[in-house]
């Protein structure tokens, strides 16, 4: 059971290295949609500095938004998911172990780009640890959440203007929370209570989207 | 515990049957009561000591409110029976229910934004519960929408099930965060449907316009699930003899 | 009975022109709701109708 | 009459307000071979998938050993291999490397074995070379060469013989006869009309069936 966690994970590995344009492409749409806003509402760095939490936030959470729409569609069409279904394996494993990769793919590597991003806005430098640990907690719930819909809509043909309208409104607690402990960084008032909501929040979605998102495919396969 | 009227519900053809049996009488107290109930509402309820007669618009507010919230729970608790018993009427229901839940949203918040405009003198306010209301808005979009990309009717239903239980796992977390949200930007504005202990002139009206909301949501269920459930069973001889005799009188 | 005269009812001391479009917006949607179902039934019956006399014609 | 380890009860499907077949009444023992066959859009490939719990059915059931395929997912699981018209082929990963991952999703299996079995279907040369620069008939045969791994005993396979040439063929024929020789069963569809067959080959015309 667990061998197979670890052989999809390194097969999931395998194919991201293989493909390594897509790997970056979260990357590099993160980083413009944070390049848009000074040039959107000027250069001051004070305004900039009051929304750099939010947005920094949501161009995370349109960054993996993004990725999100291809997480099972080739596993779809080239008929692997059918083959997940019908193996002796439980498909929530197998599930954990894909959306894993893609939070270690896309999510983790947000992640470590973010204080590059939070400095250009002018966040000041001891709110960055802040910053890191928010994004760290809340990507997963973005990674599973994400994968919800993305099994959901994975059997239609334009699923993913579909799959933003299912998965944003899931994904507003997470990007209130995480650009919440941020703002009261900034403010002064304490951030450890929040922080731990949020990894209560990781824990509770970590422990039922598998399932859900399991469902989901079964269904998709099933279509 | 007799559990046979729960499998006899999962049949269609009874529930056609004892559906147009109660259809009638859920109509016409969903009218009554919510004549009587904006009647007592506008005319004879006590203005408000610190809104005037603007509060009147509670007596569509909270019972628009409160349907669109519990319609959101039973689309989950219907698509959790829909998925763990495959029951089809559930299955039904789950679709059906959604729109009525999305229209009632849509009730809340905009007489929740007429009510703004007198109280804070502006039409939208970013206040905590009517942003918590656009996000069910958004919720139930998802869902009808979900419903309509999916062809395969069995599929869609179990898909919309399984948003509908996410979506309400979700409900208390963005509550929470969005109270939490709402104090950290603007501490401490008041809200417009917290009350003191209300008269009993004030509440009576409340209470009856909310059961009369409850009945019209059930007799429009009803109606709606009638067609879809004649409509699914076009393949069986009761529903054929159904649509021949409806065909018959209409004629 | 909380007003004294019809115009008072009507003038909702100033807040008519919000109380009274708020219920008449939620009347129309309700109304709207009874009316969606009703005229999709009547829609399904004529298309049964329409095609149980194609299939009566062959 | 033996216990079928396999079997439909008043099997019915439908697909978007159309009924493909009703009242599907099947039985497949071990060592049967059973084609379905029927023109386009009879529900071939709905019936496979019906049958190795893909899709779940508008009315009837599927039995294995007797009892629902709701209970018995994990019996069915264990003893099944799928290949569908897409076989789960990744064209950024080499033979092995799929076949190895598929091969997991079973029982596993070594490299030895991966090796022997590719060079079974003719692929021996190829097992470092990524799928997508093989034509569709060495990409199919990938996907079969899961049929000489240590299999299990039901094996379900949508088109099998798409694609590939006259020799590859007769090899697959021969193949699947001697896994219902050996007491296998085989439940497949083609347009293909097999030359070898094993005597308890039995045809099953949905387009006769069908309304």
């Amino acid at each position: 059971m667990s061998n197979v966690f670890t052989l999809l994970l390194v097969r999931e590995t395998r194919l991201m290295f293989r493909r390594p344009a897509e790997l970056v492409n979260p990357l590099v749409f993160f980083s413009i949609v944070i390049a848009l806003f000074p040039l959107a509402v000027g250069p001051e760095s004070q305004l900039l500095q009051t929304i750099s939490p939010g947005l920094l936030w949501v161009a995370a959470l349109l960054a993996v938004l993004l990725s999100l729409d291809g997480l099972f569609r080739s596993d779809f069409e080239d008929g692997s998911l059918e083959q997940w279904v019908v193996s002796p394996h439980p498909l929530v494993v197998m599930v954990l172990a894909k959306v894993l990769a893609h939070w270690l793919y896309c999510g983790l590597a947000l992640v470590m780009l973010s204080p590059l991003l939070a400095l250009m806005l002018g966040l000041p430098t001891q709110h960055i640890p802040t910053l890191l640990l928010s994004l760290l907690l809340g990507t997963p719930v973005l990674s599973l959440l994400g994968a919800v819909g993305a099994a959901l809509t994975v059997g239609l043909k334009r699923g993913g203007i579909l799959l933003a309208l299912l998965i944003l409104p899931l994904y507003i607690p997470v990007l209130i929370l995480g650009s919440g402990v941020i703002q009261a960084a900034l403010q002064g008032l304490p951030t450890t209570g929040y922080l731990l909501w949020m990894a209560s929040l990781t824990m509770l979605t970590l422990t039922l989207a598998p399932f859900a998102i399991a469902a989901g495919l079964r269904i998709s396969v099933a279509e | 515990m007799n559990w046979t009227w729960f499998h006899k519900l999962g049949s269609p053809k009874w529930f056609y049957e004892i559906s147009g049996r109660w259809l009638p009488w859920l109509s016409i107290s969903a009218a009554l009561l919510i004549l009587v109930g904006a009647v007592m509402g506008l005319a004879f309820a006590p203005p408000d000591y610190q809104q005037g007669n603007s509060f009147r618009i509670i007596y569509i507010h909270v019972p628009a409110a409160f349907l669109a919230q519990s319609t959101y729970i039973s689309l989950a608790i219907a698509g959790i029976v829909g998925l763990v018993w495959k029951m089809k009427i559930a299955d039904v229901a789950v679709q059906q229910a959604a729109p009525i839940g999305a229209w009632m949203t849509v009730i809340a918040l905009l007489t929740g934004a007429v009510w703004g405009k007198p109280t804070w003198g502006a039409w939208w306010v970013w206040d905590a519960r009517l942003t918590a209301m656009l996000i069910l808005l958004f919720l139930y979009f998802g869902i009808i929408a979900l419903g309509h990309a999916i062809t395969n009717r069995d599929s869609a239903a179990k898909a919309c099930a399984i948003l509908a239980i996410v979506g309400v796992v979700n409900i208390p977390i963005i509550k929470y965060s969005v109270d939490w949200w709402n104090t950290l930007h603007q501490p401490a504005t008041f809200t417009i449907t917290e009350k003191p202990a209300m008269p009993m002139e004030m509440w009576l009206p409340l209470l009856i316009m909310t059961i009369g909301f409850y009945c019209f949501f059930a007799a429009v269920l009803l109606m709606r699930m009638r067609i879809e459930v004649l409509r699914r069973e076009s393949r069986t001889r009761w529903a054929q003899a159904e649509v021949a005799r409806q065909i018959g009188r209409s004629a | 009975m909380s007003f004294d005269s019809f115009s008072e009812f009507l003038a909702m001391g100033n807040h008519g022109v919000y109380v009274w479009s708020s219920y008449g917006i939620s009347f129309v949607i309700l109304l709207l709701n009874v009316a969606l179902p009703i005229l999709a039934r009547q829609r399904y019956l004529k298309n049964e109708a329409r095609r149980l006399r194609r299939e009566a014609q062959q | 009459m033996t216990e079928a380890y396999l079997e439909t009860v008043d099997l019915a499907c439908e697909r978007d307000w159309r009924l493909l077949f009703e009242r599907l009444n099947v039985r497949v023992q071990p060592g049967d071979m059973l084609q379905v066959s029927g023109p386009n859009g009879s529900g071939k490939t709905s019936l496979l998938r019906l049958l190795s719990g893909l899709m779940h059915p508008s009315a009837g059931d599927v039995l294995i050993k007797g009892e629902s395929i709701q209970q018995q997912r994990g019996e069915l699981a264990r003893n099944l291999l799928w290949l569908g018209h897409a076989a789960g082929i990744k064209g950024l990963l080499t033979a092995e490397e799929n076949l190895s991952w598929l091969a997991a999703l079973h029982h596993g299996a070594s490299r030895e074995q991966i090796w022997q079995a590719l060079a079974d279907v003719g692929l021996k040369g190829f097992e470092d070379v990524p799928c997508h620069t093989l034509s569709a008939g060495q990409q199919r045969r990938v996907a079969l060469a899961r049929l000489y791994l240590d299999a299990p005993a039901l094996w379900i396979l949508d088109e099998p013989f798409t694609a590939l040439d006259k020799q590859a063929v007769t090899q697959l024929e021969r193949h699947l006869a001697q896994h219902c020789e050996q007491g296998g069963m085989v439940i497949f569809t083609t347009h293909h009309h097999l030359q070898d067959r094993p005597a308890t080959f039995r045809e099953l015309d949905l387009g006769q069936t069908a309304l």
